[in-house]
This record gives structure tokens, C-alpha cells and sequence, in this order.
């Protein structure tokens, strides 16, 4: 294993390979990976890490200049292949509870030979003589018998089927019920009026929520985000009545409101 | 007996065998390489096969193998029908897998419909399931279990290895997802709302 | 070679000749005369065969009648039109063979991707793969394993026959364990995720 001191291999726009940037033909970094590394024209033993780090960075770079969007998947494999490629230049060791640079590097060259060995010997199964295709039975089965033994054929493939379609039918009993104790904005509109009027001055939109949403909100409760989302539109709605004023000091800060007030004629 | 290319023999015995139907000597003959001697061959295999348990027999001008008349009598117990479990019974079996111990009242109301008498019947003629034990409600109604022999059947080595309704989503089988679960509460990955961070 | 009763090999030959399914060798004997050797009625059967167009060939625990493999190319003409497996799923299937068993899990960590929705269900509804107990860890997530119908259509005797079975063993890659377990100091809860999860 050739992990640092190695020669880069040469980056796949300098090979002259037709190596276009076309993440669609690759199923995700790890299947990028390997390709690379066959670039390298070496045994996958022999694989040199810091160089395939470098191909993949480079490769990565090149798509993002030619703005093409990457998935973050193959940003994250980015990211960390850097730090792995830091890991291996460093001199100074790690703290004694992380892997070595060498240790991870090795890691990465094993994944990469079992993707390999297992796609190798995905090809030789599928290569094999396969019943139906190349190889066939019995074409006219016998029913030489007279008497008649009824034998059930059920798999657990049919019992799963089976349960899962009950399941399935099920489930939109419950759909019925479900969206009706979401709060609409009617409702909170009319509480917002009814509050309204109990309120001198500027007050938090949260002290209008009914009781209980504000706890919803922190438990990302779906219910408690219809709620503020109802009453968010509901004041929106009375803003444009003239009924309302609306304050918020920053983005995503707190959203004050208060009573409008009287209209001091039409002045203007 | 004329020397006949082995390989048109064994090729010739392959095709018959693997046919669903008699094959033609003309369509046998089509199907060898060309210049084989389909009559040889046919002679071949019909005195190779003359004593054992299958024979080749001609059926007006076509061939298939046949099990041997003879055994007729020592084969009558195997005439199997294969018959598919209805869908109700599969059901019902799934339920009082998932369920057990469950009475039939039960399975009604899981289920949404009446059970018909012979659905019971027919898994307990099966060996599938079992009554196991009374349920401490008035009438005492018997509950039903899966047995020994319905793990046997479908290869688990116990309850627990029945496959959970994650599973059951993960191979796809509750693909038609129910909205449902839009509604659901505590979505992950949410962001706070706004309400949280702006409150002093 | 024991002198093998001629009536239960004819038996037996027609009992195997006359199924499409596999035969497990516990069936082949219930259906036997009482004391028949069912061992040497089949290994008879099989030296019988071995140079034919049909060969006895072993299954699991089962056997059948199949055309020989070598006539592959001869037997086209009957070639059914199959679905192709995708490469997803044929990988996928390749490590469900040779890591059995194995959970999705274990699979997206090897093949570096995300296993998707329909890949396992594919390979359940070909009845090539079962749901196999579940792995002692938190969540208890299921296994898959192979089934009798998977090494009948790949023409294997047994998990041994698989191709390359014995070196990916030798050199180790038979380890479903994340690279880094394998290959490290066996740190787990290891932050370092993205090498070892199949779905960052």
C-alpha cells in the first residue's frame, strides 16, 4: 500500500482518457472510486490513496466548474477524503483515539476491493447457465396419479403480501379523521379578534396561540405548525383590514403585533 | 445399431425433455444440427430408455417421454394439486400470525369483514393453526395460534422472525404509503420554529 | 456400489422425471418403498445420468432432472424472453449470496449506495431471497438469505458452489462489517461515517 510518497497519478484531464464529467453514469462516490482507481491501471491492493484522493478532488472540482449539480453524497465523500489526504501529509500523529491516516486509508482501499471482488463475482453467477435460460426442466410434469392430494402452496411471501394489503387497506379509515383537528385560519382569525381586543398595546404573536403550541412547536408537533401557521395568515389578514399592525425587528426574529390605530381620517 | 453422433442423442433427449408438448420427429429433426439422423436417434434413446422408469413412447407421429406404465400403481399417492391458499385465508392466517392469540371476533374486526366458516377450518386442516386456550370475556370465545408446523411451512425458526411492518415497508409491499404519515407528529429533521429562536 | 434395488431407482427416476420442482431427498424416501436407500438410488441415478442430455443434479438438500448445462447454446430455441436483473439488483443478490445473512444495512455499506425501494422486492417476488431471522443489535433489523429456488436457477448444489466463494474468503472480503471495523481498531460509534454508511 502505497499511501504517501507516491507519485499522483496523473489527473483524469491530464490522461487524455476520455474521462468526461458525467456523475449520472456513477451509482454513488464510492462506485466514482472505483472507477478512478482502475485508472490507475494497478492492482486494488496497490491502489495509491493520496492519489485517488487527488483524482476524486479533481474530479469533483472539475463538476462544480462546469456547475453541475453534484449530490451531496459526493460532497460529503469530498470533504472527507480531504481530511483523509490531510490525515496522510500530516506529520504529527493523531490523538490516540482516532485512526491513523494509514488506518483509514487502508480502510477505504479494502471497501473499494470488496465492491470489486463482489461485483466480479456477481458477473460470474450471472454468467452462469440459469434454469429457464440455458437450462430447463421437466417441460410436461406428470400427473400420473389417480388419486388427488390437494397440496396448499403458500409462501411466506404471500403471508407477507397478504398482511401488508391488509395494511394497506386499513390505513385510509384513519386518513379520514386526520386533517380536521388542524387549525384553520377562520378559527384563527377568530381568536386573534377575540384576544385582540384584550390587548393595549404590542404583544408577541406567541401569546396568541392557544395553550399547549408553543410546547408543540419545540416538539416540532405538525399540529402546532398549522397553528402558528393559521394565525401567522390570519394576522396577515387582519393587517390588510387596516385592523392590525405587524412588527418583526430582524429575520426570523419575534413577530410583534398590535391594534391599529383608529383611522385618523383619510387624510392623504 | 447404426453409430449415432452422441451429442444428437443427448441433445434429442434434452429437447423431449424439456418439452411441454410431443415433439413432431419433423420439428425434432429441425431443431438437431443438420444431416442428423433423427429416426437413429429416436431408435437410440427409445432402447435406452426401454427398461428404466421413464420411456420414450411415440404418439402418432411425435415422441415425449412418459413415466413408465408399469409404475402407474406404485405413483398414485403422489398426484399432487397445487392449490393457492384464497385470498381470504391468507389474510386471516396473516392476522392470526401477526395478532395471536386472537379470537375470531377479533379477526372480524381487524379485518373489516365477516369470516366465513370455512376459512378457520381450512387452516386448521392445514395444521396451521391451533385454538389456544379461551379469551376472559363473556362467551369465552376460543383464540386461535399459529403451530409449529406453520414456521415449518414458511422456513421460520420461530414468531419473532416474522417480518416487522418496517420490513415489510423496506421490501417495498407498502409502497401505496398512506397520507397519512404526512400528518404524522415529530417529523425529524425540523427546523425550530421561528417562534423558538426570536423569543427572548 | 451396493447392489440398489432396480424397481426403487426406476421409482425414483420416474418420480423425479415426472416433477418440475426440486425433490428433497426427506420427500423421495416417504415416497419410496419402506427401507429403500434413498442415498444409493440417488447416486446411482446421478452416474446414470452424468454423461446424458438430462443430468440428476443436486439442489440444497433436493434433486431434479435438468438438461445438461453444456448444451447451453444448442437449447436456445427455447429461450424465454427474461427480464434482465439491473446491475443494482444483481449485486445486490450477489451479496445477499455471499454474505447471508445480511442486512440492508450491511448491503449499502458495501455497494456504497443507498438500496432502493424496489431492489429487494424484485428480488423477493423471483422468490430468490427470504427474510432470515434478525441480527442481534439494536433495532433487531431482518437478515436475507437465499432461497432453494435461488441455487436451482443458478444451478447450484449448495452456498459452497458459489463462484469465488472460497477466495473472497481467503483474502477476507467476505466481511459485511463497515471498512473501518474491518480494518481499523475495531472503534465503534466512529464519527467518520461516510466511508461506512451506505447513505450518508
Amino acid at each position: 500500500m502505497s499511501t504517501s510518497g507516491a507519485t499522483p497519478a496523473p489527473l483524469p484531464a491530464e490522461t487524455g482518457a476520455a474521462f468526461v464529467v458525467d456523475v449520472e453514469g456513477f451509482e454513488g462516490p464510492l462506485d466514482l472510486l472505483l472507477a478512478l482507481a482502475r485508472q490507475q491501471k494497478v492492482d486494488l491492493k496497490q491502489v495509491s490513496i493520496l492519489a485517488l484522493a487527488d483524482q476524486y478532488l479533481a474530479f469533483v472540482g472539475e463538476a462544480r466548474r462546469a456547475s453541475l449539480d453534484l449530490a451531496a453524497e459526493y460532497l460529503v465523500m469530498a470533504a472527507w477524503l480531504a481530511f483523509l489526504k490531510s490525515r496522510l501529509l500530516l506529520p504529527e500523529p493523531p490523538a490516540p483515539d482516532e485512526p491513523s491516516g494509514e488506518t483509514l486509508a487502508s480502510a477505504l482501499a479494502f471497501q473499494l476491493q470488496r465492491l470489486e471482488a463482489l461485483r466480479a463475482v456477481a458477473d460470474r453467477l450471472a454468467a452462469r447457465p440459469r434454469l429457464g435460460r440455458e437450462v430447463f426442466a421437466r417441460g410436461a410434469p406428470e400427473a400420473v396419479a389417480t388419486t388427488t392430494v390437494a397440496v396448499v402452496r403458500a409462501e411466506l411471501s404471500d403471508l407477507m403480501r397478504a398482511y401488508a394489503a391488509h395494511l394497506v387497506r386499513q390505513t385510509p379509515q384513519q386518513l379520514r379523521i386526520a386533517p380536521s383537528d388542524l387549525d384553520t385560519v377562520a378559527a384563527a382569525l377568530e381568536r386573534l379578534e377575540r384576544l385582540l381586543g384584550a390587548t393595549p398595546g404590542w404583544a408577541e404573536l406567541r401569546a396568541f396561540l392557544p395553550p399547549g403550541t408553543v410546547e408543540g412547536l419545540q416538539q416540532g408537533r405538525l399540529k402546532a405548525r398549522a397553528t402558528l401557521a393559521a394565525t401567522f395568515a390570519a394576522s396577515l389578514e387582519l393587517v390588510r383590514d387596516g385592523r392590525l399592525r405587524l412588527s418583526q425587528s430582524r429575520p426570523f426574529g419575534p413577530i410583534h403585533l398590535a391594534p391599529a390605530p383608529p383611522a385618523a381620517g383619510d387624510a392623504g | 445399431m447404426s453409430p449415432v453422433d452422441p451429442l444428437h442423442c443427448r441433445l434429442a433427449e434434452a429437447i423431449l425433455f424439456a418439452s411441454a408438448e410431443p415433439v413432431s420427429l419433423k420439428a425434432l429433426s429441425q431443431r438437431l444440427p443438420e444431416g442428423a439422423d433423427v429416426a437413429a436417434v429416436v431408435s437410440d434413446l427409445e432402447a435406452a430408455y426401454r427398461d428404466r422408469g421413464v420411456n420414450l413412447v411415440r404418439i402418432g407421429d411425435a415422441v415425449a417421454f412418459r413415466t413408465a406404465s408399469d409404475l402407474a400403481a406404485l405413483m398414485t399417492e403422489e398426484k399432487q394439486v397445487q392449490r393457492r391458499l384464497s385470498r381470504a385465508a391468507l389474510e386471516t392466517l396473516a392476522i392470526i400470525a401477526y395478532h395471536q392469540p386472537v379470537t375470531r371476533a377479533e379477526i372480524e374486526t381487524i379485518r373489516g369483514v365477516h369470516l366465513s366458516r370455512g376459512t378457520l377450518d381450512t387452516l386448521f386442516d392445514l395444521g396451521w393453526i391451533r385454538p389456544k386456550g379461551r379469551r376472559a370475556v363473556p362467551g369465552r370465545p376460543v383464540t386461535w395460534a399459529t403451530t409449529t408446523a406453520f414456521l415449518d411451512h414458511f422456513g421460520l425458526a420461530g414468531l419473532d422472525e416474522l417480518p416487522g411492518v418496517d420490513d415489510l415497508k423496506a421490501a417495498g409491499l407498502l409502497d401505496a404509503r398512506p397520507a397519512i404519515q404526512v400528518y404524522g407528529e415529530g417529523r425529524e429533521g425540523d427546523e425550530d420554529g421561528c417562534l423558538d429562536q426570536g423569543s427572548p
